[in-house]
């Protein structure tokens, strides 16, 4: 394991270390339950966003895609809007939802060449242009048993969101080194040119890494929904960047071809300890965003300093 | 260089000769209609272009400034002689040029919510009035209920909105306010959620954690933090501590009636949708004067309520008269000038 | 398998594995192939040979259907055949290994083998790891590697991923039950003298089963491996030889049209350096990652070969004497003077020139005209103060291509769509276009180059060595090394162990380097 | 030095490859796109195309095409720069404040200012060797946390609008002068580069920063000057959106960050860096503001609103993208 593998790893520990020394309610067992909890739906987007930053693409589709999956859910479930009800199906559904909505980002991505950068762009604002349609107005609640227990109910102290985290980190990292298509997307990011020149026709992988990355921010949009018991166009604003900035972070490079889901869940839990640090340690609110952007990056300096002085490329 | 010339500017007193009903343009401008309590404003303010069988043109800008500069300044570069606006100014900056934009042009304007505190609507002819809710006063009456149901002493956290508000500062201000008025109600840690849900939800989490069982009593500058606020409590198996907020969103209302929160203050978003429009139409069609509006009247406060459990059956279903909207009858919620 | 193939079958009258006729490809302002013919044999090995931009990579690869002919046709034993892409050529058994290497370097060296046709390694879209480590081992068994399939491939050194690319092409005999046509263009322009051996041992072994097509600008290899040459020139068909008993001086003849000279590598004597004058370049005690207490004199006017196997640290060497490369001790000046080893600027501004062996990513920028490529480094001969001159400008670049007959259809052409050779014409022109460098520090210039262009590239070395500037060559043959330079400096494993001399006429033989070199 | 002596005959005389008709086309691209959505919008509302709204368009675009000319420069240097919308709003702070001790002076102060802090950026960025994806990442939180301290979270309102004023002119009567002064930037910017060496550096270092390091292009410094000029342009916007808002603000500008990127790409420049230039996301500018602007003033709803604008970038940016230049789409 090089240090550009261990670089993060180490870093987190550091900054725990730390906030533990500065904060006796960081120390807390509640508090680190917390942080998994809070890391959740983090890492659920971020395990999307790490195939497409794999293959060398970037995918700014986070807010869309989860927004239109939150609202679904929370319409397809028990709710206050409709007589739905449909339970798992309707998380499947919303789930489907998310995906198609990725696969058109990847499909664009391919028969267009349009870059990935443009069309996640234009797939996000679809994707609120959907969920606000079907927002019509008026907030979804939902009453759906099973959805709503996933925030509360809890298994060895991790509610089940945080399960069903830990389970797609799993799978992420299963898909990334056991199939064809996570080891292609590995592959694309390293050299695209390449698998052409074997005879490998990479347009139906990007495709589908697209469409897996939004399965994830669906299911992300979904966990959203479950945590704030409605369903918000406004569901996935922001994990845009927290979950690029998380993967880079971790070690996944943004050129492609480096690092992976495991990586990116140590960027994950990084990002989240440090907003969590930041509250408790009780750094002014005013500054809590500065003071984060410096210490990301503090450590992602941190972690290029031993290649540093290599005639290596930074873009 | 010159000066515009460009526009095709009624001038200032365009409220002398007045408009056809059926030529008046109606806008109205809120954030976005992702939003239940804008998406109440606007329809609102469809209800009342139904009244007088002209149709609303629904502007959203998703909370950017400079989009609804753009978006109003393209407004008022097309035909503006019988324009009547009804804005939500994303902020307190934003108020200014919207203003002056619209006075060069001569478009009626109302805005509500935001305006800086210097900025004095009697300085100008074509901006008819400004409506607020008193947000100390809010803040107050929330933060006044909260130390009453914990009881008159014990831990609070605040939720602030989004930092560079007025209305964020306004009720904070309340607050505190209220703080000074119950000395043994101590505010443990305030911390901004951005007015949202789901930052209401993590930052919340985290504070339990920071304080435990000293909190006793959680303080949101608006409802929808209050909300995530409730989430966060009940994924954390807390039944015990009381919540307040401020906008009388359905959900609120709908846990208040459940009694798992404690307290809201009304904000009416159909009537706020209907009456900007009201007062730019009646001014429009010539059956009121700009000069005959009362001074108390160009800038105020409309009339708000504490939400508690027992009236809250008042508000479940906000409606809007006819009558709310008559031109005689426009300022009767007033609570007063902003001072 | 076609190993099984007896000795009696090949003897009696080879069949034809593969046909072109009236090949033609135009490009934008080049036609790059102009009627090209060709027959492969079975159980053949047939080399092709043109001078840099004769066509033979696009007549290549119109073979595995990566560039689609405008016109003409090819035949696959006996059958006319569309090949659409590198799949369909695969299915009739023709296969290549370019001319820029083409591995994933993030994967493993399994994966890059089976990569595209993965059979049972993959089984509905997951890895079976163990499967695929076994086929890959046997496509390395075939050729005798001992590489790990699990290692990453850029891990590898050049020539372990050489051999990976053999073996990957020799997957393609699973797709058709006739022998194989396997292309190798310039396989060996990245070796040493001991991989080749090495991979004309594996092409010999290859004839066995299978044909071969191979390209090489080093006449002697060409002639050696190959059992036919086809040559091309212009895009067109000029002629074949058989090897048996041709000489690299008539295989020259007919790639360039004409009686050219063939003094490869000394030409005119050249009078020996001035010895009581002080070194243009002094480095002492130089040491860096890959290299330690390296010790170097150069003179104005000469040429100073280092020779050493891969990995001996002698290319971090000349990147550190430019600036781009970190040293942590030693000293270094240039005419008596400090020279700041900070950056390539500061190297550039003390007047070193650096031509870069990695010409497609380090060497040139692809998409830029070959007018900006030639000025890129020497801003100041097409400028007059801050301002560019365009007409300057071209009025310089003109001449160069003229002086170095760079074939371009235009100064404003992308540098990509050049031959390899043209490519690094341009490169070296670079240097030459102020004519203020005082010390050269050439990384194999010329590598892929013809012959024609590269007695050109000595030539003009020799030029520049005469006129006083210092030059520092890593030669990319044995040969070369002890051709162009006045003094040999064997670097092994990091460190600077031997010097030789090798003036005009008492010349050392390869074999006194070798045994230096390890 | 002498010549070298070269036996070989010349090439045959050499052909000049002209662009063909397509490619002069691709060229043109982004000024079609935005014909063709101007034509659109004023077949869905025809008073939209008059010259007073017209005039508001262009009046608009100008902050957009400063920032997205200036971030540019730095994409075509193949980086990225997320923090100028971010900058651009510490900018209209740091005017608000300095006004009144400053007067004249303060624009050119807070260019001043918000140029070396890029500068800053490009520093870390080159040296630090951090991805400019991240510097400037950090940055957008870093300059928002520094705008909110300073303002003390909140608006600053400019009372002499005298120093501004000359930003609200009309030129002519019908061209505003903040876009006046965007062309100008556009034009000085790209004239600059046009007959300098820095577009072979600039070229060079976006399409192999490699290549352009061993051929001794001043690599670094081309990257820190594009970083420089990027921030000096999100301070140049940002007097603009004072000219126009009379108040800085600690997120005035923020949500223009997506659009100013949106724009560079829309103009057919390649994120990837190396291929494009600053007059092409002139263009972009306009199709953005085309959008965010035209589509509701001609009537869409806001859903279909946000639906028809993601369709519509993806679309223009299929058009003007130049793939000739580019071998393969990210
Ligand atoms: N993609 C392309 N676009 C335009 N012209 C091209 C392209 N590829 C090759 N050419 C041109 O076609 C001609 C033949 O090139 P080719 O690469 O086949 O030469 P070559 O014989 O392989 O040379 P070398 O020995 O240098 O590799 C050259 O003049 C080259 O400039
Ligand atoms: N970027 C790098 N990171 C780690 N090791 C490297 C790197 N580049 C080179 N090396 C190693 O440093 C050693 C010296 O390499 P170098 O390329 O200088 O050898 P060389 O003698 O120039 O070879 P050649 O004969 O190909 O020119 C080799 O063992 C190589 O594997
Ligand atoms: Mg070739
Ligand atoms: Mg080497």
């Amino acid at each position: 394991m090089s240090f550009r593998d261990t670089g993060p790893l180490i870093a987190l520990v550091v900054i725990v270390g730390i906030f533990a020394a500065l904060s006796p309610g960081f120390r807390t067992l509640s508090n680190a339950q917390n942080i998994m909890d809070a890391a959740a739906v983090l890492a659920v987007v971020t395990c999307g966003v790490t195939f497409v930053l794999m293959m060398g693409s970037i995918d700014l589709s986070t807010p869309g895609i989860m927004g239109a999956s939150a609202i679904t859910v929370a319409l397809l479930v028990a709710n206050n809007r409709n007589d739905n009800e449909l339970g798992l199906l309707g998380v499947a559904l919303a789930i489907l939802v998310a995906a198609g909505l990725g696969c058109l980002s990847g499909l664009a991505l391919v028969l267009l060449k349009v870059p990935s950068f443009m069309t996640t762009l234009g797939v996000s604002a679809v994707g609120l242009g959907v969920a606000t349609l079907l927002f019509a107005g008026v907030q979804p609640n939902i009453s759906d048993g099973t959805l709503s227990g996933w925030a509360v109910d809890r298994f060895l102290g991790l509610s089940t969101l945080t399960w069903i985290a830990v389970a797609c980190v799993l799978v992420g990292w299963m898909v990334q080194r056991y199939t064809r298509l996570g080891r292609y997307a590995f592959a694309i990011g390293g050299a695209e040119e390449v698998l052409a020149l074997s005879g490998v026709n990479v347009k139906p992988y990007k495709v589908a890494v697209f469409t897996m990355a939004g399965a994830f921010y669906g299911l992300g949009g979904v966990m959203v929904t479950s945590q704030l018991g409605a369903g918000l166009v406004q569901a996935g604003r922001g994990y845009d960047f927290s979950a690029i900035t998380a993967a880079v972070v971790g070690g996944t490079l943004l050129a492609g071809g480096r690092g992976g889901v495991l990586h990116s869940t140590v960027g994950v839990l990084l990002v989240t300890v440090l907003t969590n640090g930041l509250v408790l340690v009780g750094v002014s609110p005013y500054w809590q965003g500065g003071v984060q952007g410096l210490i990301v990056v503090a450590a992602v300096a941190a972690a290029v300093i031993p290649q540093r002085r290599r005639n290596q490329v930074t873009k | 260089t010159e000066e515009a010339a460009g526009d095709d500017t009624g001038d200032a007193g365009a409220a002398t000769e007045s408009c056809d009903p059926s030529e008046v343009t109606l806008v109205g401008q809120v954030r976005n209609e992702s939003n239940p309590y804008e998406a109440s404003w606007l329809d609102g303010g469809d209800a009342f272009a139904e009244q007088v069988g002209l149709s609303q043109e629904r502007l959203t800008y998703d909370g950017d400034s400079t989009r609804q500069q753009e978006q109003i300044s393209q407004l008022l570069a097309g035909d503006t002689d019988c324009l009547v606006m009804n804005v939500l100014p994303n902020g307190d900056s934003d108020t200014p040029p919207i203003v002056e934009g619209a006075e060069e042009a001569g478009a009626f304007l109302v805005t509500q919510w935001n305006k800086p505190a210097d900025l004095a609507v009697t300085d100008y002819d074509s901006w008819l009035s400004h409506i607020t809710y008193d947000g100390v006063d809010s803040g107050k009456q929330i933060g006044d209920a909260l130390a009453e149901a914990i009881g008159g002493s014990g831990g609070i956290i605040a939720l602030q909105g989004i930092l560079d508000t007025g209305a964020a500062k306004d009720r904070f201000a309340g607050l505190e306010e209220s703080l000074a008025g119950n000395p043994d109600v101590e505010l443990l840690d305030d911390q901004t959620a951005n007015f949202s849900r789901a930052e209401a939800l993590d930052v919340t989490k985290t504070l339990l954690t920071k304080h435990g069982e000293d909190v006793k009593g959680i303080w949101a500058a608006n409802d929808d933090m209050a909300l995530g606020a409730l989430e966060a409590l009940e994924q954390a198996g807390r039944t015990d501590v009381a919540v307040v907020g401020i906008d009388a969103v359905p959900d609120a209302l709908t846990a208040i009636e459940d009694g798992t929160m404690t307290a809201t203050v009304s904000s009416d978003g159909p009537w706020q949708g209907g009456i900007g429009l009201a007062i730019g139409y009646c001014v429009a069609t010539g059956e009121l004067a700009v000069e005959d509006i009362a001074a108390e009247d160009r800038a105020w406060y409309a009339e708000q309520f504490l939400i508690e459990q027992e009236n809250v059956g008042d508000f479940v279903a906000p409606e809007t008269s006819e009558s709310d909207f008559a031109c005689d009858n426009l300022f009767s919620r007033s609570q007063g000038a902003i001072s | 398998m076609n190993m099984q193939i007896e000795p009696e079958q090949r003897a009696t009258a080879p069949v034809t594995a593969l046909e072109v006729r009236g090949l033609v490809k135009h490009y934008p302002g080049v036609k790059a192939l102009d009627g090209v013919d060709l027959v492969v044999r079975q159980h053949e090995v047939v080399g092709l040979a043109g001078e840099n931009g004769a066509g033979k990579s696009t007549l290549l690869k119109a073979l595995v259907g990566l560039v689609r002919p405008d016109d003409g046709e090819i035949w696959v034993r006996g059958e006319k055949v569309r090949l659409r892409s590198v799949v369909d050529a695969a299915d009739h058994g023709i296969g290549m290994v370019f001319q820029e290497q083409s591995l994933v370097p993030n994967l493993t060296v399994a994966e890059n083998i089976v990569l595209g046709s993965e059979g049972l390694g993959v089984r509905r879209g997951v890895y079976r790891w163990d499967a695929m480590r076994r086929l890959a081992q046997e496509q390395l068994d075939k050729i005798g590697s001992r590489i790990d399939p699990l290692a990453r491939t850029d891990t590898l050194t050049f020539a372990d991923r050489q051999m990976v690319e053999i073996a990957k092409v020799l997957r393609i005999e699973e797709r058709t039950s006739h022998p194989p046509v396997i292309i190798l263009d310039e396989p060996t322009s990245v070796l040493e003298s001991k991989e080749i051996d090495a991979l004309f041992t594996q092409v010999r072994r290859l004839r066995e089963f299978a044909s071969v097509v191979f390209v090489s600008h080093r006449l002697d290899e060409v002639l050696d491996v190959c059992d036919r040459v086809a040559v091309l020139r212009g895009g067109q068909s000029v002629g074949e030889l058989p090897t048996a008993d041709a000489a690299p001086d008539q295989l020259h003849r007919m790639m360039i049209g004409s009686t050219g000279s063939d003094d490869h590598y000394h030409g005119a004597a050249v009078e020996p350096p001035a010895e009581p004058r002080e070194p243009r370049l002094v480095v002492r005690g130089l040491c860096g990652r890959t290299f330690r207490d390296v010790d170097l004199d150069v003179h104005a006017g000469e040429i100073v070969g280092i020779v050493g196997v891969h990995g001996s640290g002698r290319e971090d060497v000349c990147r550190a004497l430019f600036g781009a490369e970190p040293t942590t001790a030693g000293e270094v000046t240039l005419d008596g003077e400090e020279l700041d080893l900070s950056g390539t600027r500061a190297a550039c501004a003390a007047g070193v020139g650096y031509v870069p062996a990695e010409r497609k990513t380090e060497g040139m920028v692809g998409p830029m005209s070959v007018a900006d490529n030639m000025t890129l480094t020497k801003q100041e001969a097409r400028c007059s103060g801050p301002l560019v001159r365009p007409r300057k400008q071209a009025k310089l670049v003109d001449t160069w291509i003229q002086r170095l007959s760079i074939r371009t259809p235009h100064r404003g052409t992308p540098i990509q769509r050049l031959s390899g050779g043209n490519q690094q014409k341009v490169v070296l022109a670079r240097w030459l276009v102020s004519g203020d460098v005082r010390l050269l520090l050439l990384d194999h210039p010329t590598r892929g180059l013809d012959i024609g262009a590269r007695s050109e590239v000595y030539r003009l070395m020799r030029e520049l060595a005469s006129s006083g500037v210092a030059t520092v060559l890593l030669a990319d043959s044995l040969e070369e090394a002890i051709g162009m330079s006045d003094r040999i400096v064997v670097m092994n494993d990091g460190r600077a162990t031997t010097e030789v001399d090798a003036p005009v006429g008492d010349k050392p033989t390869p074999l006194d380097l070798v045994k230096e070199m390890v | 030095m002498s010549t070298p002596v070269v036996t070989k005959p010349a090439p045959d005389a050499a052909t000049v490859a002209r662009p063909t008709v397509g490619q002069r086309l691709t060229a043109f691209m982004p000024v079609i796109a935005l014909v063709v959505l101007l034509a659109a919008l004023t077949v869905a509302d025809p008073s939209f195309l008059t010259q007073s709204s017209l005039t508001a368009v262009v009046r608009t675009a100008a902050p957009l095409v400063v920032l997205a000319a200036g971030a540019t420069l730095v994409v075509l240097c193949g980086g990225i720069d997320l923090s100028i919308a971010a900058l651009c709003s510490l900018g209209t702070v740091l005017f608000a404040m300095w006004l009144p001790d400053l007067g004249g002076l303060t624009l050119l102060a807070v260019v001043a200012a918000t140029g070396a802090i890029g500068a800053l950026q490009g520093l870390a960025h080159v040296f630090l060797r951090i991805p400019s994806f991240i510097v400037t990442l950090g940055g957008m939180s870093i300059f928002g946390a520094v705008a909110l301290v300073i303002s003390d979270a909140g608006p600053i309102r400019v009372v002499d609008r005298e120093a501004t004023h000359w930003l609200t002119l009309y030129l002519a009567g019908v061209l505003p002068m903040a876009f006046v002064v965007a062309l100008l930037v556009v034009a000085v910017v790209w004239t600059v580069q046009r007959f300098t060496p820095l577009d072979s550096w600039i070229r060079a270092t976006g399409y192999s920063e490699s290549a352009a390091r061993l051929a001794s292009a001043p690599v670094d410094r081309v990257k820190v000057a594009a970083f420089t000029v990027s921030g000096a342009c999100a301070g140049l916007a940002a007097v603009m959106l004072v000219s126009r808002n009379f108040s800085g603000s600690p997120t005035m500008a923020d949500n223009l960050l997506l659009p100013a990127v949106a724009a560079i790409v829309v103009g057919g420049t390649a994120i990837t860096g190396g291929h494009g230039s600053l007059w092409r996301s002139l263009a972009g500018a306009l199709v953005v503001t085309l959008l965010r602007v035209g589509l509701p003033i001609v009537g869409v709803p806001s859903a279909y609103e946000q639906i028809l604008y993601g369709a519509i970038i993806v679309a223009a940016v299929a058009l003007t993208l130049d793939r000739s230049k580019l071998l393969i789409i990210k």
